[in-house]
């Protein structure tokens, strides 16, 4: 189980200013629970992810805590770190052709995850990898273990980063818009496919993403990310249902899809802050039909119905969440 | 088929008009030289009778297609000719001539790829100092021409190394002590710009790859750090190493004359210059077609080699 | 009222890529009719292999068929030239998909959406620098952002130039491939708006290409369904969505994540894999992966079948080419 | 004193020169600096450089003679300065030759594909067959030794190579939405290429030409070191090195001076290539 803790994510850039990728994160992920989070490009949900991998880009600064089963993460050492990751974390990216080694035969990678974390033989790595491959839905893996990922489509090349992600068990999994590179059909499969074996096993799935409707099919929970924040957490059922921060709600309501019939879709005005010397209120303010006065403030993280949470002042009466969450 | 079968097969297939459009490039030389080229080749003294005994000799009179016809039914025989100045026939030369050629330049790749592999990865995945001085290198390297650090080589002998010989050549089979002893400053020589482009290539191309996703990837499962670099990224750098390894090789031909000529070894590329002052156009012409020919042989393996290391190259078939 | 735009029996092939000397040929459309009435909006949707691009670039005369026709108010453009080419390209503009490679990089805002007024040298150069200033307030940016650079925009910005760019010869057809794929949604839906809203008060005919069935419903009058190089449903929009028949639409609906959770996923996907345009199945594109082929459909492509009891409410017939699902004919 | 006064083409040089990178700065400083030595050569050599001066002969550098005499008692620098004059013009000649050449015959092959990439590429192709000294030496062979042979030698040999990289540049600016978009407002094909692909292409050409430019200094000197290139008497880089072979040990001089100005073009050649490789061709096209 992952739980993540006031995360902050400072990444350098040019002229030696940094960009605040991440301003403050709590989430957690239980085991067999898939986590949604949604937000824009920019909006920190892959450094997040990064942050929990331990491959931020170097020079970062990471403050806060990272859990994983009772562990805190930051604190290892190099080696310690790569004994944790494939093995009790792993990753799942977007783009399946850019994840695989192209000189490599893609059982081979599944057997390297294997061997990465345990001392076992050449042949029985093989074999194992065989059996991944073929719980992934690799048609005929003991034949199609040599072959070249190029051999392969981008969905069957995502069944296969799949297959090398879930080798080891691990108790969570990082899908980094796993499906966004693939076409609708396949992205359904592979969907399934992720529900299914993470269910079975109780790894708990973090799922990056900016697909709303991704997220209303398969996950448990989602949070949304704006500007390095968490503005608004719960269950899917609850947020669609009701979405209580201002940002969830324009974000729905944006969505094609929601409005059958044509006229003007609601649309959310303004630019995304930036993330170099971000305000000091509520960073959504700018943009926020609802704003008033103390927005200029840092919004208040409320708990709502469900054990879900949002930072916003038109919320303030309900009960604040406890420094302490656990 | 096996797509690597077909890939050897197809690679060999286009060798072959490659070396066609050569041949008739070189034999072409002599008819194009401006001027009755038997005229140029015996000077202004020339006698009518004894122009038009070279000429039936050389079977200049014969329809074009038919003397290229005997000229490569010839070569392939192993008779490349007679040399003009010297009467002595051709191939007895050139089997005197080609290993030295071979030697020099072969012995230079070994040292360039084998110091310029290792550095140029040091200086992708290294500290600043490996970095710094690798790049030191690299430009001393490619910017000094290669004779002139030869040159420099031998004034350095003069003054301090005594023992190491100037210039001057034995035969392998006789002396092999004596022989490397040759071998040394020529190879040197070739071998600093070698490695100065193997180190840089190396470098851009690690460079490259350990900024590609599936470097993350990697790390993300849990894959060690050296096997990272040198399972992983040099593998998938390991094609346009070769692709330069197989294109500097032509270079090293090239610096092969030039050094030849500076250490007094008996190569090909020697024989070639003297010939071309002597107006002596069928050693011309034989040499030519000897060192094209070895490096085509060599782009070829090179295709071969990256073809087997990148499944990618030969499933395609486009090189 | 007759059709803008009539496009029959396209078909277009292209090298696959590598080298050989009996390459394989990439069938990119294989047989496409297709309809689109001035002022209308025509969805075209499809996955990767579909062609739906291949068509786009066809009918804005970037790509020459090797068979069929595209008929534009009455002009064939097949094998058009010179200047009555021009002529016609006047009135049929492109959008692209990505905003920033589709704007060159060392022009100026102003001189990209002055690019077709210079082509087909509309008025004078002041009147030019006039009607660029228009079409800039047009799509909602200011006649400053004439002097920037493609860099210095966000993304929405730079498909508004786009935009003002296609519009700047007052064509009647607007072609966008793909036009919101590279955008947030938020800003998705302000070029979604925009587009409408152009529709609206200019008249101008679009034909809108997307693998994003919401933003294809969003938009369209008519859609138009495509697999593999062949159009295999085309109906009104509301029929289309509310009661699609080819056995692909319905996968194709059934695999859309919509964003509500109520509406889970509970079909079991589509199987396998989309095959390569290099090596199309025989028969019905689909059959291979269709749920309800019988052994007929390896052999027969099916044509695209008007069915006049599912046409309820627009002037578009609903057609479909899928003799098993179709009523038997009388 | 107003902005006025200041040249439209002084100021965008030295604009120019602060939009390199600070090394490539250095190499184009030297390049600028070389250009004006060679340009004012009679004016900067304090002797004629074929003068023979028999009191001279071997002469170790002093005042008179800052890099020496060599065995004819002729002023080392004074042919330094002359010689890098007839290498420089063989290498601006041959190089703009070859990109003047490459720039239509890459562009078109690059831009339209198919056939006519195949009929301009393939032969081009050929040329690669030969390595590239190994070419030098085979039209040398033909037409014979000479200035301006050598400078068509070198031309020669580059012409494939960067018509190979302004096909790769265009081919990608091809792709891009706003050369199809060209097409579309109402450009035709030739517009297009001149408006938008020889533009956006370009970059890469000049970053290999200027690489080029380095090395096409070391292949004139090693043909004319051969004497398959420039002629005495003419002073040559390479002539001056091969001459002062015999008189090494007693000379060094006469070797180490014409040697390090091979090195020092090239170098700045190098610096400047690499410079304009980071503003110019950032997808690495140029190998």
């Amino acid at each position: 189980m992952l739980q993540i803790d006031d995360v902050r994510v400072r990444i350098p850039v040019t002229g030696g200013r940094w960009v605040e990728a991440v301003g403050g994160v709590t989430l957690s992920v239980g085991s067999g629970e898939i986590v949604g989070l949604v937000g824009e490009s920019g909006c920190g949900k892959s450094t997040l992810g990064g942050a929990v991998m331990g491959l931020l880009p170097s020079g970062s600064q990471l403050s806060g805590q990272v859990l994983l089963d009772g562990r805190d993460l930051r604190g290892l050492t190099a080696e310690e770190y790569r004994r944790v990751r494939g093995n009790d974390i792993a990753l799942v990216s977007q783009d399946p052709s850019a994840s695989l080694d192209p000189t490599f035969a893609v059982g081979a990678q599944v057997a390297e995850a294997i061997r990465n974390h345990r001392d076992i033989g050449r042949r029985e790595a093989r074999e194992r990898a065989v059996e991944l491959l073929r719980a992934v839905g690799i048609p005929d893996p003991g034949a199609r273990y040599s072959d070249p990922p190029h051999r392969f489509s981008g969905g069957m090349k995502q069944r296969v980063v799949i297959a090398a992600a879930l080798a080891n068990d691990p108790s969570v999994l990082i899908a980094d818009e796993p499906t966004t590179a693939l076409d609708v059909t396949i992205q359904a499969q592979i969907l399934h496919l992720l529900r299914d074996l993470t269910v079975r096993t109780g790894t708990g799935v973090l799922l990056i993403t900016h697909d709303l409707g991704v997220v209303a099919q398969v996950c448990d929970r989602i949070a949304v990310m704006y500007a390095g924040q968490v503005v608004e957490q719960g269950t899917v059922r609850d947020v669609f249902a009701d979405p209580l921060h201002p940002y969830t709600r324009a974000l729905l309501d944006s969505q094609p899809a929601a409005h059958h019939q044509s006229g003007d879709l609601p649309v959310i005005l303004g630019q995304v802050p930036d993330l170099t010397d971000p305000p000091a209120g509520c960073r959504f303010a700018a943009r926020c039909a609802r704003v008033h006065d103390r927005c200029t403030a840092a919004p208040p993280v409320v708990e709502t119905r469900g054990g879900g949470r949002v930072a916003c002042w038109l919320h303030d009466a309900l009960p604040p969440v406890a420094q302490e969450a656990s | 088929m096996n797509p690597r079968l077909l890939f050897v097969l197809r690679r060999l297939g286009l060798t072959i008009p490659v070396l066609f459009v050569m041949s008739v490039v070189i034999f072409l030389i002599i008819r194009l030289v401006p001027g009755d080229p038997v005229r140029t080749m015996l000077g202004f003294r020339a006698t009518p009778q004894s122009i038009a005994q070279v000429r039936a000799q050389l079977h200049l009179d014969d329809p074009l297609w038919m003397q290229y016809r005997d000229w490569v039914a010839g070569v392939l025989h192993g008779d490349f000719g007679q040399d003009f100045v010297s009467k002595a026939p051709l191939s007895e030369l050139l089997a005197q001539r080609i290993p030295v050629t071979l030697e020099i330049t072969l012995l230079s790749m070994l040292l360039a790829v084998a110091v310029g592999v290792p550095l140029g990865v040091r200086a992708a995945v290294g500290g600043r100092w490996a970095r710094r001085l690798t790049e030191g290198f690299v430009v001393f390297g490619i910017s000094v021409p290669d004779f002139w650090l030869g040159i420099m080589l031998v004034l350095l002998c003069a003054g301090t190394m005594m023992w190491l010989p100037p210039s001057g050549y034995v035969p392998f089979l006789e002396d092999p002590g004596g022989n490397l002893t040759y071998m040394i400053l020529p190879v040197l020589t070739l071998a600093v710009a070698e490695a100065a482009y193997i180190i840089r290539t190396t470098r851009g191309a690690m460079l490259g790859v350990i900024g590609r996703p599936f470097i993350v990837y990697l790390r993300a499962k849990g894959t060690k750090e050296r096997s990272i670099v040198y399972r992983h990224a040099l593998r998938n750098a390991a094609t346009p190493i070769a692709t330069v390894i197989g294109i500097q090789f032509g270079v090293l031909l090239g610096g092969a004359i030039v050094v030849e000529t500076l250490f007094a070894l008996p190569g090909v590329g020697r024989l070639i210059v003297t010939a071309i002052n002597q107006r002596n156009y069928p050693v011309v012409q034989a040499g030519l077609l000897v060192v094209a020919t070895l490096f085509i042989l060599v782009s070829l393996i090179t295709d071969l080699v990256v073809g087997f290391i990148d499944p990618q190259v030969s499933d395609r078939g486009k090189s | 009222m007759t059709a803008l735009l009539d496009v029959r029996g396209l078909v277009v092939t292209f090298p696959a890529p590598g080298s050989g000397l009996r390459r394989k040929r990439v069938h990119a459309l294989s047989g496409v009719d297709l309809s689109l009435r001035r002022g209308h909006t025509h969805g075209l949707v499809g996955e990767s292999g579909s062609g739906k691009s291949t068509l786009a670039r066809c009918v804005l005369g970037l790509q020459r068929p090797d068979d069929g026709s595209v008929v534009f108010d009455g002009t064939e453009i097949v094998g058009l030239r010179g200047s009555a080419l021009r002529d016609i390209r006047r009135r049929i503009q492109p959008v692209f998909q990505d905003p920033l490679g589709s704007l060159d990089p060392r022009w100026t805002v102003g001189r990209s959406v002055r690019e077709s007024l210079d082509a087909f040298g509309v008025g004078s150069p002041l009147d030019r620098e006039r009607r660029v200033r228009e079409l800039l307030d047009l799509v909602g940016l200011s006649p400053d952002h004439a002097d920037r650079h493609p860099v210095q925009l966000s993304g929405g910005q730079r498909q508004r130039v786009g935009i003002a760019a296609a519009l700047a010869s007052g064509p009647d057809l607007i072609v966008a491939d793909e036009p919101v794929s590279a955008l947030d949604v938020s800003v998705q839906a302000q070029i979604l708006n925009l587009m409408a809203r152009l529709q609206r008060d200019l008249g101008v005919a679009f034909l809108f290409v997307s693998h994003d069935l919401s933003v294809v419903e969003h938009v369209s009058n008519e859609v138009s369904v495509m697999y593999l190089g062949k159009i295999v449903e085309t109906a009104d929009r509301a029929d289309l969505f509310a009661g699609p028949v080819h056995p692909y639409t319905r996968a194709l609906l059934d695999a859309v994540p919509v964003p509500e959770p109520d509406a889970r996923l509970v079909h079991v996907p589509l199987s396998g894999d989309i095959p390569s345009p290099i090596d199309p199945p025989s028969g019905c594109r689909f059959h291979p992966r269709c749920p309800r082929r019988v052994d007929s459909c390896s052999r027969e492509l099916p044509a695209l079948t008007p069915v006049e009891a599912l046409n309820s409410t627009g002037h578009t017939p609903h057609r479909v080419a899928c003799p098993v699902v179709l009523p038997a004919r009388p | 004193m107003t902005a006025k006064s200041i040249p439209a083409w002084v100021t965008a040089m030295v604009r120019a020169f602060f939009w390199l990178p600070r090394s490539a700065r250095a190499g184009a400083l030297i390049l600028v600096v070389l250009a004006i030595v060679t340009l004012l050569a009679p004016l900067i050599a304090p002797h004629d450089p074929n003068a023979i001066d028999p009191t001279h002969v071997l002469a170790a550098p002093d005042l008179g003679h800052p890099f020496g005499a060599d065995a004819l008692g002729r002023d080392v620098f004074s042919r330094t300065v002359y010689a890098l004059r007839t290498s420089l013009a063989i290498v601006f000649a041959a190089v703009a030759v070859a990109s003047l050449a490459a720039l239509p015959l890459g562009t078109v092959a690059g831009y339209f594909g198919g056939w006519v990439d195949q009929v301009i590429s393939r032969p081009l192709d050929m040329l690669l067959v030969l390595p590239a000294l190994l070419l030098a030496i085979t039209l040398i062979a033909i037409v014979g030794p000479g200035s301006i042979v050598a400078a068509l030698a070198i031309a020669l040999i580059y012409l494939p190579i960067l018509a190979r990289v302004q096909r790769a540049a265009s081919l990608v600016v091809a792709h891009a939405g706003f050369v199809e978009g060209g097409r579309a407002r109402g450009w035709s094909s030739l517009a297009v290429l001149r408006r938008h692909v020889v533009p956006n292409a370009l970059g890469p050409l000049l970053v290999q030409a200027a690489i080029l430019a380095g090395f096409a200094v070391q292949i004139e000197a090693s043909l004319s070191f051969l004497g398959l290139g420039t002629q005495p008497p003419t002073p040559s880089l390479g002539l001056m090195l091969s001459e002062g072979r015999d008189v090494l040990t007693q000379a060094p001089w006469v070797e180490i001076f014409p040697g390090l100005a091979i090195a020092v073009i090239v170098l700045a050649f190098n610096l400047l290539g690499d410079g304009l490789r980071h503003r110019l061709d950032p997808q690495g096209m140029v190998s």
